[in-house]
């Protein structure tokens, strides 16, 4: 289904050499390494196509702007979104702060997150409580990663505006079933928005934000083989009303006067400033290559990746494994009882293997487990068995070096 | 004459010019310049379609079942083609406007002006123009 | 000093022919095309760099962590900053939001800007004064394009906090007199801060924020031959601790609880979220490739352009040129007299010569001169005086087609 | 003996692991595991230097004129690292460790330790030490 080899050699970085062992580079979860398509549609466009967009009547502007335009269809199909619902940001984090700060909740509100959640997602509410009076509430988890969602019902209060939460842990892996959170939320009071950290998500399964009824969906490009500095806010239609701006300026308005200002309607009007057009471009150009791959085949392929190396691990006695849960994406934290993460991760570098070591960013969840940190190893397409082999293998010297 | 026979018309004559796009635009620019100013009173800010750039008004009535349609606009290129717009669509059925496809436009060479993202609000006009007709029929 | 010939050969883009015709680009001002050094810098970025930044504990980590500290030094020193006072943005109007969004000023403060604004730098104060019974203030400008001020002790008055104004005014090309306003402004009250726009300023000068003594300073990379969504944002060292954020996430933090949240100190609090590593390396490849050609040879050879430019329009009776001031960067807008901008670009384009028209995201500045827009040329390193000339000849026979 | 000395044994005993890295971690790690716990009491908030991922404590005191650190980690390399800079460092005077170079650390291979980047703490620790001799020597 996946031929590796032919997809392994679209990844020009994947030739590297780390202290003289080929690169195995497991920190997909941090960012994924570019296909040569999206490298070529990033040449293409400063070579070809650069133009400031929007308003420039002349060729090279305007065609720049339908490729622009263009790309926003494309990455809106990718989710099942429409094109109108689609804000271009700089990244997850990025989206989650427009709408922390574009919101019209009342002081006082309360804002629901989980105990799982990546500082980008946790932050911007705390700061958003600090500043209104607000109250964060945080949906507990089990020792397996699961959410302790019976819970739910009982966090959800009349005060309670918002949920926010990730699809996909960037920690554990493991798969939140957002859905029917969702559901039952609205059930209770169908007001009540919830926004669905993505990051994770996209970059390794089908995503439809129409099926799943969320209000505002975000994710990152870097993470799904496109450029850094792409990044898309989902916002449903009918919410842009109620949406303040954070940010303003060039290409958001209709009229300006020192005494008013009109603003355009739709995603234009979060889209301040000159937009990084390159790597929107680059960004389609990503849910391209996934899209002829197949996201189902990408999906399938990782998860024998991630069922590989879960068994593999599984016969290392030292090796401790955080969340056997049986819904996850292709993520595996563990620690080597007694070693520190910064130890493993760092003589696996030696070994040519690239995994994340620490809290990546979810300090929350370390507290929970009453750790440190841990070490990492996330997959993406291009990973392969053979690579899962050498990681077990550099594992065990690893682990003898340290004892 | 149908919409689809005007359109032919146009594109025969524009023919002649074949790529002298100078000839073609300066064409253009007379047809901007002979269409008829719209009426002082129908210049109002309803009537109006905002491009980034170059303003349309649009007027449009209804006839003995016909629609009849004066426009302007500031901009002389923009005008030309609101004057083509007008010859194709003005004085035809509402039904037949609405499903007209134009494809003239791309015939005649011009269809940068169609671009959705072309800064003289063409293409809002021609949205306006069928929408416009679909109203002025219902509301008869 | 400037071989053109050369330079040229290092922008592939300027190959392209737009309508059977040469592309002559002079729409600069809106962003400049690219060097094939950054358009490799960026291939190599992702075909032998790329990683996350900051918190890795791998190779590739470590190397990409480098670099993007290296990038800052660079950016810091083109701008006679230190590298702590950087804080790499997605372009100049998200450094201004971020000020005006992150800025302590009490409510009613008064705000400065001056009539020749770009959007960018009107919108986020006037959005600040609408949400805090603030005030916006205008410096009027005389019809050459200058400042007037004389003006600018009468607008002071002890509520002034802030005065945010262009280096270079996109629109006119008029340079500022930065250094003066800020000592008189400085003069009369030590505690007002001034923020300078540097978008088109950076571009086409040298710039020297210790000796000019702005309090922030904002640029776009995309305007100075670096990628799309690079951006920086200067802030003296001393007033890094009287900035709110007002984006947060990933890699602002030292530790972070459900209770309690402890962030690091400098630039990188303000970073929230994964950068635009690759942008910010484009950035720093630019900066080189600038001072390889040397800014003042850049100057100078821009300033012959617009010398050259200026002369041969005034030949043209029809036309009618804005701001004839004294000390410009190469920018100059006219208009046809009786035609509309529109209808003059739309036929330069056919001739393959790239101006913008329009307002140019400064309708006040429009309004004051009481017109719809204008037609702009803007020039860069790799523009030419045989350009200017064929542009001329465009020029007429566009004005001879329109009438 | 020197600090220059020391750097000098330290290079050559690391000498005979040419390019086996494991033969030089492992030392490392053996390094850290000898070094003698910090005493309890010194494991303050205070004496903490946070790196991202691991930890390092850093006591420093004045005797006759020299300083003498201990510390510990968190980390075995980390600490195996820590060892090493205050076999290099204690009982040195403060004006020479003020100045120290240490260049021993690039020649022995494991430079990577001192990326201003690096998550460990170690290029803080160094800062640390530093700091720590000159404000002992200025109290005296
Ligand atoms: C003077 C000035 N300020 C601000 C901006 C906005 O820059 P950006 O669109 O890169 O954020 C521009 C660019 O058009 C400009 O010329
Ligand atoms: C679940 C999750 N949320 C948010 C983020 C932040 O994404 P970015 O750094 O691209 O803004 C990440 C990436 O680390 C993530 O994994």
């Amino acid at each position: 289904m996946i031929d590796s080899k032919h997809i392994r050699e679209q990844f020009p970085i994947l030739k590297k050499w780390i202290n003289n062992k080929p690169l195995v580079y497991f920190d997909n979860g941090a960012t994924t390494q570019k296909p040569q398509v999206v490298i070529d549609s990033i040449v293409k466009y400063y070579s070809e196509q650069n133009a400031n967009i929007h308003r420039g009547v002349h060729t090279l502007s305007r065609e720049a702007t339908e490729l622009f335009e263009r790309s926003r269809q494309t990455v809106a199909s990718f989710i099942s979104a429409k094109s109108s619902e689609i804000i271009f940001t700089a990244g997850t984090t990025d989206g989650i702060n427009l709408i922390a700060n574009g919101s019209n909740f009342p002081k006082g509100s309360e804002i629901i997150v989980s105990q799982m959640e990546h500082h980008s997602n946790i932050l911007p509410w705390q700061l958003w409580c600090e500043r209104n009076e607000g109250k964060l509430k945080v949906i507990p988890i089990n020792k397996d990663g699961s959410l302790q969602i019976e819970k739910l019902e009982s966090l959800i209060t009349t005060k309670t505006v918002l949920i926010a939460m990730a699809h996909v842990s960037n920690t554990l892996g493991v798969i939140n079933p957002v859905k029917e959170i969702i559901q039952r939320a609205k059930a209770i009071n169908s007001k009540i928005l919830v926004l669905i950290d993505g990051a994770q998500s996209v970059p390794h399964m089908s995503v439809d934000v129409k099926d799943m009824n969320c209000d505002f969906f975000v994710f990152s490009g870097h993470k799904m083989y496109a450029p850094t500095g792409s990044g898309v806010l989902f916002v449903k239609e009918n919410l842009f009303n109620t949406l303040k701006q954070s940010k303003t300026g060039g290409g958001t308005i209709k009229s300006v006067s020192f005494e008013k200002t009109e603003y355009v309607d739709g995603p234009l009007r979060f889209e301040a400033g000159t937009p990084n057009i390159e790597a929107v471009v680059g960004l389609a150009q990503a849910c391209e290559f996934m899209n002829s791959l197949g996201v189902k085949n990408i999906s399938a392929h990782e998860h024998l990746l991630l069922e590989h190396a879960q068994k593999e691990l599984s016969t290392i006695s030292e090796v401790e494994v955080y969340a056997n849960h049986s819904n996850k994406a292709a993520v595996i934290s563990f620690n080597v009882k007694g070693q520190h993460p910064f130890d493993v991760g760092t003589l696996l570098d030696k070994y040519g293997i690239a995994v994340r070591t620490g809290h990546h960013c979810t300090q929350p969840l370390m507290s929970y487990y009453g750790i440190q940190g841990t070490v990492r190893a996330s997959f993406a397409i291009y990973n392969t068995k053979e690579e899962i082999d050498i990681f077990i293998e550099a594992l065990k010297k690893t682990i003898k070096l340290l004892n | 004459m149908s919409i689809k026979e005007i359109e032919d018309e146009i594109v025969s004559e524009f023919e002649i010019f074949g790529e002298d796009w100078e000839g073609k635009y300066e064409h253009l620019i007379d047809l901007g310049k002979s269409l008829p100013m719209i009426d002082e009173k129908n210049r109002t800010e309803e009537n109006i379609i905002k491009g980034c750039q170059s303003r349309v008004w649009l007027n449009s009535v209804l006839k003995d079942g016909k629609v009849i349609y004066t426009a302007d606009s500031d901009a002389i290129i923009t005008k030309g083609m609101v004057a083509l717009m007008i010859r194709v669509l003005s004085k035809q059925a509402p039904t037949e406007i609405a499903k007209a496809e134009l494809g003239f436009i791309n015939k005649i060479g011009l269809k940068e002006h169609l671009s959705p993202t072309r800064a003289n609000g063409l293409v809002s006009m021609i949205n306006r123009m069928k929408l416009d007709a679909i109203k002025l029929s219902q509301k008869n």
